[in-house]
């Protein structure tokens, strides 16, 4: 089925939070510091007052006079919305212009003056840790050093002893670099608040609506902005990936100042403030090790992590779990010993640690895993495919237990490698490269064969400042048998609009078309924890599902009232009931809808609604076997890929279009990291590339032609065995370019390069080996 | 975002007359291109600013010139300059470090000269920092030796200079 | 992101463009494809008080030969120089220039008076017009003058262009046969500036002697350069490997690239020599 | 000081008063209320602000409103009335050539003067020709697609199919 949203789209009628325009409305600016760490003098702001159209200026200490100058993060840490005395990274909001236009309002912006005292910056994570260098967090009473958690899983004496008596051991440092989501439209907001009925209406750029009317409240409440008196609108999305999870300072300002004036206050942040103040992906450091045997089977795993936070931990994880699902690291093989440890350090970097189209620092555990496996293959002289076949869980041993404690739920990873690598030719691909390495020209093909762990989660295990993550749907039948369906999640271009609607269509038989689904508005919407690592179609496509199969119950009684048989006698089959033995006594859905409003059993609540609140049983382990052949100019370092397969196992497929583009897409955000991507510091702090000119999104000629495909292994219980597909590629590809850049440069003894791998990063390997 | 940038040359002049020149304030600022004194706080410690225009770009600083080592025996100088952008963008320092040594009559000059730059500039003008900070020196030197010969400098930021300087780049390398 | 204030003119002559630089000096930008200008007035790097459209001023957009000269209007978009059939069949060099400056919006904005004049040696054109020993018309108070492209780069953003000066034409000398010329460079992206980048325009006579010879270099030195050495090694000389070699060695030793996120020193200076040897042998194939 | 500018924008003539410093972008968002048209990077990298001006396909981001005087502007509102899709929204809807719907209306702006300029491209000429667009969602695969579609449309060949190609 072709999408319902897109028409909207295609004519220019889509509607983002920019797009808003209300009476009266003020627009802010945002004064950020030149400098990444550096003591504030003075915030002179009489000149900017003078500049036509400013009509105020915020500063931390205004803030501070309604104690709403620090706000908390999702992790339980503390974040400035203003600083009211020292600046910890560069960008960071410092003041705030508010003015009757956005030109007035950057003038005003450049006519602030603020005198610094700047301060040697800690950028090296490593540095940051060493006994001695300066505490950052002073205001946190009574901290001695910049660590802020240790995190473990797994068995450490266990792991060790299979180490010690292993034949084969490999190590391999490697750097997950810092990284930014780019959705293609930044972040903002329209605060809107009504000093006559003490009511705010946020319309924001956010991926979780409900949750952050709960965190609004949480700040604000002291002064009066209580949870019933919040409404938080989130209309169409220009793309999220995890970026637009958090609480930026930006909103809570905007809210701040609307509050005080009664005004709305629109603030739009543009790329470079995007760019250089909100929420970062990755910077994990990463020291992976494996053992096996030399025949090539896998004994153990361990992993050593740093985790650069930046400033403060704002990164966006269920609360149990700083380090997000990383203990997924121990991948798709069949072995039971590992153990992973993970620190978490301050430095003078903007904060988060948000998805990247990524469930919860899965990428970083995926590549972790897919290096070291190619590494061991490398070390025993095993050919990569051959190693990951022979350690595969068999089909056959799921569900799984994995060394971390993950139960998979369902998985044919035999299966996919096998079909990924009939669709290449991998044979005739290895003969030619042998051909190739003859003549000293430069071919790799890469592997990665990875899982998945999605759809968080089960409220056991998983919450967000408290709250479960379940989600949620309301689907409302009309009488004349068409409905609305509402969700807690929110589409950022998965195609909720449509997906759902086949979901619900497919256990009511009411057409996909005469279903309207909303999302994003908390006064009509139910509680839901949002749409970010691949959570919603695990969940909320869940709940929509629970709640139509109430309503066919629901159905039943009224059909059997009807019809005057009793509810055995009845057959269901989407759209209609049936006599068993007299096929042609029926009533289809929209008849007994019809009656449900007009002619319903006495007794029976009127009406034909359900709601339903799922709340998974487990996770979802999507898996894919991806295979990426690059070619390599050696003169200049160029890449070019010449094929990428990826064969995906998400389950159900509801969608089939969907599915593939989402697939698409996830897959251009791989490459992007594995070629492209990095947000670079100097040792001073600055952020050398806060522009698209130098951030480096790949565009149509760098994105290759994607070749994808499926094999479909339902999640056994996930009411529509489906399993969530949108972050997969983006974990899964980065390592099979990496391996298949380093499969290239083997013969000459490169055995590793950190993403991003550059032409450059290629030519200074080759160099250094004297290839050239 | 950090330059080095070394230079080393002969002047016929000899070495207590350029001694003389490096290590006087007045002197030594007036061939940096942009740069005036305003005041002098003390011995080693002077006010000044630095005004640089390239192409429709205009940065201008704001702040303090110091000798941080003038050793007449050994004729080693460290000179320091310090300012802050006057927009409150970002800063600039400048750190340049002189040899001189006796070279049959004339001077044998070993300068380095390390340039930071921070902020707005440093964000979106990286790509300039490099090859600007090359051109001022190049016409540092220029207009110090224009000086020691008794010639007039031109303080302000003139390309002229720069191609001798870029040439003698080139060819300096053959 | 939003610009500071700023006067702007749009005058319909070439005269009156004249007399506003005169009047106003300093502050005065002129504004031509403005696709290198308005972001630097957008990030506020620049501050011009006054903006000059010359956009309107009429017969400053053109692609002609006039005896055995190319002529350039330098109000010409780049999406014209890309698709102008004249440029496609003598010289396929603007064809590798175009298709890599930054993108088809942007070239249709985008003109090749704004990329030559604006003075950066990222820019794409300079090493193309170095290679093609072009002369740069710049019509001023005093009438037009000719500037040899090779005294036209003086600095970073800093041409030979006189305040009141407007670059109004660029004039090509159409070359024998037996020419060819090809321009490429290395970019991290589409649309990014050169990590190095190179042109070259050659003549072989029918004994395989190199007879001219332009070599162009973008964005490995301060300005805009000539690899004057290379030149001189393979003027009236067979173009052997050996040769092409040695003179793309001269190349990168002659250059002054600058380390940034592109790459360091030693990378920029071997990618030179690459590019030299491989445009070298590319305008070869061309010039059969 | 203000400068009064006539511009025809999707066909309607207007004329209006806007300060030098005014982009096209804002005036078309703003003034004129157009915002489907979209601004994405500030540094025309991204291509979500195209616009047709004069037909040619420019990036309104980095024009001055003033530039447009006397000019004709196209942007998505006016490539079709309400209801009815060209061949090119067609192609996108068709083939899943859009998600989150932000990069679209600059997309196919600029693939307006693409499929005017080269009717009958090969999807490496498609690729380069859409290089100023970033598209952050679809991994560019069904865009391409899409603009195959419209061209075939266009030149009344029977189009490709729509459903999605597994391997």
């Amino acid at each position: 089925m072709k999408r319902k949203e897109d028409v909207r789209f295609l004519h220019g009628k889509g509607h983002y939070v920019d797009d808003i325009k209300l009476p009266g409305m003020l627009y802010m600016d945002i004064v950020r510091s030149p400098y990444a760490y550096a003591k504030i003098k003075k915030i002179d702001i009489e000149a900017a007052l003078k500049v036509p159209g400013v009509v105020t200026v915020v500063t931390g200490k205004d803030l501070e006079k309604y104690n709403l100058h620090w706000m908390p993060t999702l992790m339980s840490d503390t974040q400035m919305v203003l600083p009211t005395d020292t600046v910890m990274y560069q960008s960071q909001e410092v003041a705030a212009v508010i003015a009757t236009s956005r030109y007035a309002a950057r003038d005003g912006r450049e006519a602030v003056k603020v005198e610094y005292e700047p301060m040697k910056p800690l950028m090296d994570p490593y540095k940051s840790l060493e006994p001695g260098s300066p505490v950052l967090r002073t205001d946190k009473p009574n901290k001695k050093d910049n660590h802020i958690w240790h995190w473990e899983a797994g068995d450490k004496e266990k792991t060790e002893k299979v180490f010690a008596s292993a034949d084969v051991v490999v190590k391999q440092e490697m750097y997950i670099p810092r990284i930014h989501v780019v959705s293609i439209e930044t972040c903002g907001c329209v605060a809107d608040y009504d000093k006559v009925n003490n009511h705010l209406t946020m319309y924001m750029t956010t991926q979780a609506p409900h949750a952050i009317r709960t965190v609004i409240a949480l700040v604000a409440g002291h002064v009066g902005l209580t949870e019933e008196k919040i409404r938080v609108v989130s209309p169409d999305i220009g793309g999220g990936f995890g970026g637009k999870v958090p609480v930026y300072p930006g909103y809570v300002i905007a809210i701040a100042v609307s509050f005080l004036t009664g005004v709305p206050v629109k603030w739009i942040e543009d790329r470079s403030e995007n760019l250089q103040a909100d929420s970062f992906a990755r910077d994990y450091h990463i020291t992976a090790e494996m053992a096996g045997t030399k025949e090539g089977k896998i004994l153990a795993t361990r992993f050593k992590v740093l985790c650069d936070h930046g400033y403060t931990d704002a990164a966006a994880n269920p609360s149990k779990f700083p380090t997000g699902l990383f203990s997924i690291a121990t991948g798709s093989y069949d072995y039971d010993t590992a153990y992973m440890e993970a620190d978490a350090v301050y430095t003078n970097k903007p904060p988060g640690g948000v998805a990247y189209r990524c469930s919860f620092r899965v990428t970083e555990a995926v590549h972790a895993i897919e290096r070291i496996t190619d590494r061991f293959a490398l070390e025993i002289g095993k050919d990569p495919a051959k190693v990951r076949m022979e350690n595969f869980i068999k089909k056959e041993d799921f569900p799984w237990k994995s060394p971390t404690g993950w139960i998979y739920d369902s998985g044919d990873y035999h299966a996919g490698l096998k079909k990924v690598m009939e669709v290449v030719g991998y044979d005739a691909l290895r003969k030619e490269q042998a051909e190739k390495r003859a003549k000293g020209e430069l071919m790799g093909i890469g592997l990665s064969t990875f899982t998945e762990i999605v759809g968080a989660g089960p409220s056991k295990d998983f919450d967000i400042l408290g709250i479960k993550m379940f989600d949620s749907a309301e689907i409302r039948v009309h009488p004349t048998g068409k409905a609305i369906a509402r969700f807690g999640t929110k589409s950022q271009g998965q195609g909720h609009e449509t997906t759902y609607a086949q979901i619900i269509a497919e256990v009511l038989g009411i057409p996909a078309e005469n279903i309207q689904v909303e999302e994003g508005d908390t006064d009509t919407a139910p509680y839901g924890l949002g749409t970010y690592a691949s959570r919603s179609t695990p969940t909320a496509g869940a709940a929509a599902a629970v709640a139509a199969k109430k309503l066919v119950d629901k159905a039943r009684k009224i059909a059997a009232y009807l019809l005057e048989v009793s509810e055995d006698d009845l057959e269901w089959e989407p759209g209609k009931f049936s006599v068993k033995g007299a096929p042609e006594k029926t009533k289809t859905i929209q008849e007994i809808v019809f009656a449900a409003y007009t002619n319903h059993p006495q007794g029976m609540e009127a009406g034909f609604e359900a709601t339903h609140y799922y709340d998974p049983p487990n996770l979802t382990f999507p898996s894919g076997a991806y295979i990426c052949i690059v070619d390599i100019d050696k003169e200049t370092g160029g890449i070019h890929v010449r094929r990428f397969v990826a064969i995906d196992d998400c389950g159900n497929i509801i969608n089939p279009m969907i599915v593939q583009g989402q697939v698409h897409g996830g897959l251009t955000q791989g490459i992007a990291p594995a070629m492209y991507e990095e947000l670079i510091y100097d040792d001073d702090g600055n952020m050398l590339n806060g522009t698209l000119m130098d951030y480096l999104v790949p565009t149509a000629v760098e994105s290759p032609k994607w070749e994808t495909g499926h094999t479909v292994t339902p999640s056994p219980h996930h009411p529509i065995g489906a399993k969530g597909v949108g972050e997969s590629p983006t974990v899964g590809a980065p390592p099979a370019i990496a391996n298949a850049i380093i499969d290239a440069l083997s013969p000459y003894g490169i055995k590793h390069l950190d993403i991003p791998i550059t032409p450059y990063k290629v030519w200074k390997a080759l160099k250094e080996k004297g290839a050239i | 975002m950090t330059t080095t940038i070394n230079k080393s040359f002969h002047l016929d002049h000899p070495v207590d007359q350029v001694w003389n020149n490096l290590t006087d304030p007045n002197k030594i600022v007036v061939c940096v291109p942009g740069a005036h004194l305003t005041e002098q706080v003390d011995e080693n410690n002077y006010k000044g600013g630095v005004e640089l225009k390239f192409g429709p770009v205009k940065a201008k600083y704001d702040g303090m010139v110091t000798f941080l080592e003038r050793d007449v025996a050994t004729k080693k100088m460290v000179l320091n300059g310090k300012g802050n952008d006057s927009k409150g963008k970002g800063n600039a320092e400048m750190t340049m470090n002189g040899q001189l040594t006796e070279k049959d009559g004339g001077t044998d000059i070993n300068v380095s000269m390390e340039v930071n730059i921070s902020g707005m500039l440093a964000q979106f003008g990286s790509r300039l920092i490099n090859d600007v900070s090359n051109q001022i020196f190049d016409q540092f030197i220029n207009n110090f030796k224009a000086q020691l010969s008794g010639g007039e400098v031109d303080n302000t930021l003139s390309a002229g200079s720069l191609v001798g300087g870029v040439i003698k780049g080139i060819f300096g390398k053959k | 992101m939003i610009a500071a204030s700023f006067e702007y003119d749009a005058p319909s002559t070439l005269e009156e463009a004249i007399g506003l630089l005169q009047q106003h000096g300093e502050d005065a930008k002129i504004l031509s494809g403005g696709h290198s200008l308005i972001p630097m007035m957008k990030l506020r790097l620049a501050s011009p008080e006054r903006v000059i459209d010359i956009n309107g001023i009429p017969g400053l957009s053109y692609i002609r030969e006039e005896g055995g000269v190319l002529k350039i209007g330098a109000v010409t978009r780049e999406s014209e120089l890309e698709h102008s059939e004249l440029l496609k069949k003598k010289f396929p060099i603007f064809a590798d220039v175009t298709k890599l400056i930054a993108d088809p919006q942007v070239r249709n904005m985008g003109t090749i008076g704004g990329n030559l004049a604006h003075g950066d040696a990222a820019n794409d054109h300079p090493a193309a017009m170095l290679a093609l020993r072009a002369t740069v018309i710049a019509t001023g108070p005093g009438g037009k003058r000719s500037i040899p492209i090779d005294e036209f780069f003086l600095g970073f953003y800093t041409t030979a262009l006189e305040q009141t000066e407007i670059l109004t034409e660029i004039q090509i000398p159409v070359p024998s046969k037996g020419t060819g010329s090809a321009y490429h460079k290395l970019e991290r992206k589409v649309g990014d500036y050169a990590t190095a980048g190179t042109a070259v325009q050659l003549t072989i006579n029918d004994k395989g002697i190199c007879t001219t010879i332009g070599i162009g270099l973008t964005n490995v030195n301060p300005i805009p350069l000539r690899a004057t050495r290379s030149e001189q090694a393979l003027l009236n000389k067979p173009l052997t490997d050996e040769n092409i070699a040695a003179a793309a060695q001269m190349a990168s030793e002659d250059c002054n690239p600058s380390a940034d996120l592109r790459g360091d020193v030693e990378y920029k200076r071997a990618m030179v020599a690459v590019l030299v040897k491989r445009m070298i042998k590319k305008a070869i194939e061309r010039a059969k | 000081m203000n400068k009064q500018i006539t511009v025809t924008v999707n066909g309607t003539q207007q004329t209006l008063e806007v300060e030098p410093r005014t982009l096209l972008v804002h005036m078309i968002r703003e003034i004129l209320n157009l915002t489907g048209t979209h601004i994405g990077c500030d540094t025309t990298s991204c291509g979500a602000c195209t616009i047709l001006m004069d037909d040619k396909s420019v990036k309104s981001c980095t024009v001055l409103a003033v530039q447009a005087n006397g000019k004709s502007i196209t942007t998505i509102e006016g490539v079709s009335t309400e209801g009815a899709m060209n061949p090119l929204q067609e192609g996108f809807k068709e083939n899943h050539g859009l998600h989150c719907g932000f990069c679209t209306p600059g997309m196919i702006m600029r693939a307006t003067e693409l499929l005017v300029n080269n009717p009958n491209p090969t999807e490496d000429e498609i690729r380069w020709g859409i290089s100023g667009n970033l598209c952050r969602c679809t991994g560019y695969n069904n865009i391409v697609k899409a603009i195959l579609y419209a061209s075939a449309k266009m030149r009344g060949v029977p189009t490709a199919s729509t459903e999605p190609e597994f391997v």
